[in-house]
């Protein structure tokens, strides 16, 4: 779809205005309840092993230019940072994307300023590795493998190179909590490492994490779209098995005979 | 250098790195450490020359200094806006443009929403369940109408089963809902499984294509001179 | 204004847009503090605003050519986009250089792994630049033996890496711990079954036809693969897909006070 | 008999060997099952070769892999290729996501055109690489005009000098479309070029087996009309073609490589019962 049709208008603006209404009433100081998410729940514990055992904390953003996952990441990063700085823990933070080194560093030190501990933060610690994809994996595995972290926290978007990363660390025996919307890497980061954030518990985290009324809101506001495109996609069916496909009309695009046309049953030759 | 030399040269060099980067799966040591800091070195020539060749020579340079368009000069302090967080009372600036990023970024979002999900969304909804013709289109298995039938019911458990698992906003009790989204969690495990098991292929063959390369390449034509 | 130059005209076009530059670029400087913020929220507005009004607005024109009156502007403001962020990879050059410099000004502990990645990028550089410009041979041998040589069998090996580390995660974490480990398990075994011949070859008596063909093992593998992945991963893409654009809504019309715009500007 | 928990370097050595005895020797292997994704693809090229409609169109062949997926994407764009030159059709080698996708894909054309008696210009074409950050606007641009949007090939020369695009101008001179992928760099024709025309352009899907799974949704939607996946999907198309080549070598290691990590699999979990009954022996 180049353009809107009005059907995508009029959904995208509802779906919008529901999202942005809950934010401002969330603002507003209507209270709003989120329900316990495992995984989330485990980087207090892993925050706390590294402080037990005096290694440092490695953490990685992904391998996202400036977007909206890894700005995501980037969001859940720094609390965990301010978490390890509270305790006094080393974190260190290798990065993909040049053009994101400035924010990154600046999000990681304001962490370490508000927990009072901006003595402890060095710039190193932010450091550009290379956006060339196996490139930061091998430097990833080597500070691995020479730091001996103790909890290792992967958010953001991964690719194959999640593997590489993950299975050093668990070589290391460091404990890990990983968290990507790249669905396809979900499955190696359940592999090897100990805890694993799953499709949109990736967008609550923030929100579950520093309970802060506009994330909460935002996140209601997701799940009430969430709910209603459940609603509408059943609806949708049951009409279908009514013979009545209003749904199907309500999303379509433009007309696109590609499969039938070409599919080999119907006869193009 | 006579371009056999050159190629044999160029096989040494991709033999030595190849098994230099593998030793890593003994234990760490001093030859990855050595090929890991050559190619992160090398790799970060590499970005510089491809920015400067793939981008910013054509998409600016020749713009401004052969075809004559001379405001694409205001890129420079655009630019020089990142690196103002090298400066103590102007890092601000540097959040200026790092916005704009930001905001194009967050604009583009609704054509991708809808060019992503609306065909998903029509897809999940027009699943039809009752007088379904014996399909045998491409990618449909040839199914009867009753599997075909039985199939889209399906779809639509796990579908709406996998998003209840994913509500946050109230507590999954009760008897049905936590149910409902355990089903989910053991669909998404199935899910997890086969894309684990589909990776391993990928993974094989990548594999295949550098022990290719080893006994190949190398062994074969290089040392052993076979065809 | 904004007319292409040649020659002498265009060298003075430049200095003057040089001139303008420096000006704008110390009026920016002078902003107070308290516009700073509000001005970085407009920026960013004004970013999205243009693609979201380019999306949304109404088009016209014939079938295949529908555009409206942002449409022509999309290319030339993504083009900008592309090139200020090349810019941006100075950051981390910079980052990079200074660290590893520093260990070997001081030859702390592994300086000559840092000695070594300094001398590669440099070598890369000249190399790979180069040959756009240089004609003489050794420029070429140069690029093959650093792009051709190590660098793209060291993103190749690196790549391969993975089917060692996929064996070991395999072996250590497919145990029957726990049903949901289980059913991971299982669902694994049959796909890697179901995609290669030798796997395919166990059930291969069975008769690909009528109900039997249920029991064929590449059968079973689509199977799961389309009809119990693709509503699974779906399902998922859909709450990813609400979580982005919820994102993207509140970075867009900047009501995060997330960290990187707390702080006091 | 007690099962000992393998060290991870057994493992890896049992791996290399698996996969390397196969490149040496050759090892008996039992054909490969044709799956309907490559039914499909195969049928969708010999529909448009075959369609007044559609016969005389360009192909696009997408070249968005690197040398690290070579395996996989290479020995798919061998057999494909193949199959296009000996239906006479023309085509244009494109690239926007990895610069080595240009050079691998040119050669590998070069050979094959070569062989048919493909001329450059005349019956193929190669466009070279353009950095992927720009392209959403430039497949949006290409729609209504390839020469402008392209501007010159490979080599420099102006598109539109050009012998072979003289006919083909914009999307709908465009007849089938085939991406070689090592990431899901489909999306960008799906989403910006396939529908844009007057009428949808046939599109088909080479991915690297990983990447199949997020594109199985688009063949049932019709966005794909056909998908080989990996190497797996090449030597079915090499065997439904009767051309075997390296895909068919390959698929031995392959095929080993999978019931090897069965085989470990297994083991660990007899071991691992082992290992729980004789601790609650202890405990007892």
């Amino acid at each position: 779809m180049n353009h809107a049709t009005w059907p995508a208008r009029v959904i995208l603006i509802v779906i919008s205005a529901v999202i942005v209404w809950t934010v401002i009433a969330a603002q507003r100081g209507k209270k709003l309840f989120i329900r316990r998410i495992p995984g989330l729940t485990a980087i207090d514990e892993a925050v706390g092993r590294a402080v037990e055992m005096g290694r440092g904390i490695l953490l990685s953003s992904g391998l996202g230019g400036i977007d909206v996952v890894t700005l995501q990441a980037l969001a859940i990063c720094t609390n965990i940072a301010s978490a390890a700085a509270r305790y006094g823990t080393k974190v260190q933070m290798p990065i993909y994307e040049a053009a994101l080194l400035p924010i990154a560093e600046d999000a990681i030190s304001s962490a370490y300023n508000k927990a009072g501990r901006s003595d402890a933060f060095s710039s190193d610690d932010v450091r550009y590795l290379s956006n060339q994809q196996f490139a930061y994996a091998a430097g990833v595995a080597g500070m691995i493998q020479r730091e001996q972290y103790a909890a290792t926290f992967l958010f953001g978007t991964f690719f194959a190179e999640s593997l590489i990363m993950a299975e050093n660390a668990n070589m290391v025996g460091a404990i890990q909590v990983a968290g990507t919307p790249s669905t396809t890497q979900i499955p190696f980061f359940i592999a090897s490492c100990d805890y694993v954030i799953i499709g949109d518990e990736y967008y609550a985290a923030t929100a579950y994490l520093t309970r802060q009324p506009t994330l909460l809101g935002s996140m209601i506001g997701q799940d009430r779209v969430k709910i209603g495109i459940l609603v509408t996609v059943m609806l949708g069916f049951l009409l279908t098995m009514a013979k009545m496909p209003l749904v199907k009309n309500l999303f379509e695009d433009k007309d696109m005979p590609a499969a039938s046309y070409y599919s080999p049953a119907k006869g193009g030759k | 250098m006579k371009e056999e030399t050159v190629k044999l040269i160029v096989i040494l060099l991709g033999v030595a790195s190849t098994l230099g980067i593998y030793s890593i799966l003994y234990k760490e040591n001093k030859v990855f450490r050595f090929f890991e800091h050559l190619y992160l070195g090398l790799a970060a020539g590499y970005s510089i020359s491809a920015a400067w060749n793939d981008i910013l020579r054509p998409q600016w340079w020749t713009l401004m200094m052969i075809e004559g368009r001379w405001w694409m000069l205001f890129a420079i302090p655009a630019a020089m806006m990142f690196y103002m967080i090298y400066s103590k009372q102007n890092s601000w600036m540097s959040r200026l443009i790092f916005g704009l990023f930001l905001g194009a970024t967050a604009g583009q979002t609704f054509q991708a929403f809808a060019a992503d999900y609306f065909p998903k969304f029509r897809t999940a909804a027009s699943k039809a369940v009752m007088d379904l013709p014996e399909v045998n289109q491409p990618g449909a298995y040839g199914l009867t109408p009753f599997s075909a039938a039985l199939n889209n019911v399906l779809f639509m458990v796990i579908l709406a089963s996998v998003m209840t698992y994913f509500f946050f906003s109230f507590e999954q009790k009760g008897k049905v809902i936590p149910s409902v989204s355990k089903f989910g969690r053991y669909t998404l495990m199935v899910a997890f499984g086969a894309l684990f098991g589909s990776t391993i292929m990928a993974r094989m063959s990548l594999l295949i294509g550098r022990m290719y390369f080893l006994i190949h390449d190398f062994v074969q034509v290089q040392l052993l001179h076979m065809q | 204004m904004f007319q292409v130059q040649h020659g002498a005209a265009l060298y003075t076009h430049l200095a003057g847009a040089a001139v303008v530059s420096v000006i704008l670029f110390f009026a920016l400087t002078l902003v107070p503090t308290k516009l700073r913020r509000p001005l970085i929220m407009a920026v960013t507005f004004a970013a999205g605003l243009f693609y979201a009004l380019e999306f949304f607005w109404p088009v016209s024109g014939p079938e295949s050519d529908q555009k409206n009156f942002l449409t022509s502007y999309i290319k030339p403001f993504s083009d900008i986009t592309t090139v200020l962020q090349s810019f941006a990879l100075g950051l981390g050059v910079y980052s990079l250089v200074s660290i590893h410099m520093r260990k070997v000004a001081r030859t702390q502990s592994g300086w000559a792994y840092s000695l070594v990645l300094i001398v590669s990028m440099i070598v890369m550089v000249i190399a790979h630049i180069g040959k756009e410009y240089i004609k003489s041979p050794w420029v070429h041998q140069l690029n093959e033996f650093a792009y051709s040589g190590l660098m793209k069998s060291l993103d190749a090996t690196m790549f391969s890496i993975i089917a060692f580390y996929i064996v070991s995660a395999a072996y250590r974490a497919f145990r029957i711990r726990s049903t949901e480990a289980t059913i991971l398990l299982v669902s694994a075994g049959i796909i890697m079954l179901g995609q290669v011949a030798i796997g395919q070859a166990i059930t291969n008596a069975i008769p690909n036809e009528g109900l039997t063909a249920n029991l064929r093992v590449e059968n079973m593998a689509n199977w799961i693969l389309k009809k119990v992945n693709s509503p699974a991963i779906m399902a998922i893409d859909f709450g990813l897909g609400v979580g982005g654009l919820a994102t993207a809504l509140r970075l867009w019309l900047s009501l995060e006070r997330g960290s990187y715009f707390e702080e006091e500007l | 008999m007690r099962i000992p928990q393998l060290d991870r370097r057994v493992l890896y050595m049992l791996l290399a060997l698996v996969v390397s005895i196969p490149l040496l020797v050759n090892v008996p292997l039992p054909p490969p099952a044709i799956t309907p994704p490559t039914k499909s693809f195969y049928e969708t090229i010999e529909t448009v070769s075959t369609d007044p409609k559609t016969k005389d169109k360009l192909v696009i062949i997408s070249c968005n892999f690197g040398s690290g997926t070579l395996a996989e994407n290479l020995s798919q764009l061998e057999a494909t290729l193949n199959l296009i030159v000996s239906k006479r059709m023309k085509f244009a080698i494109f690239a926007f996501n990895d610069p080595q996708g240009r050079d691998l894909g040119g050669s590998t054309a070069q050979r094959i055109a070569d062989k048919a008696g493909y001329k450059y210009g005349e019956d193929w074409v190669n466009w070279g690489f353009r950095p992927p950050q720009g392209i959403q606007s430039l497949l949006k641009a290409m729609v209504n005009d390839l020469h402008g949007a392209l501007g010159t090939d490979v080599k420099g020369t102006k598109l539109s000098t050009i012998p072979v695009m003289a006919n083909y101008k914009k999307a709908d001179d465009v007849g089938l479309i085939i991406e070689y992928a090592a990431a899901d760099t489909v999306k960008y024709w799906v989403q910006f070029f396939q529908r844009a025309g007057t009428t949808p352009i046939a599109t088909l899907f080479c991915p690297t087996s990983v990447m199949a799974n997020e594109a199985y949704p688009m063949l049932e939607t019709g966005q794909l009309q056909g998908m080989l996946v990996g190497l797996k999907g090449a030597n079915e198309f090499e065997t439904l073609m009767k051309r075997p080549g390296f895909a068919t070598r390959a698929s031995a290691s392959l095929s080993y490589s999978h019931l090897l990590i069965i085989l470990l699999i297994i083991l660990g979990n007899v071991g691992m019962i082992q290992d729980r009954k004789r601790q609650q022996g202890a405990t007892k």
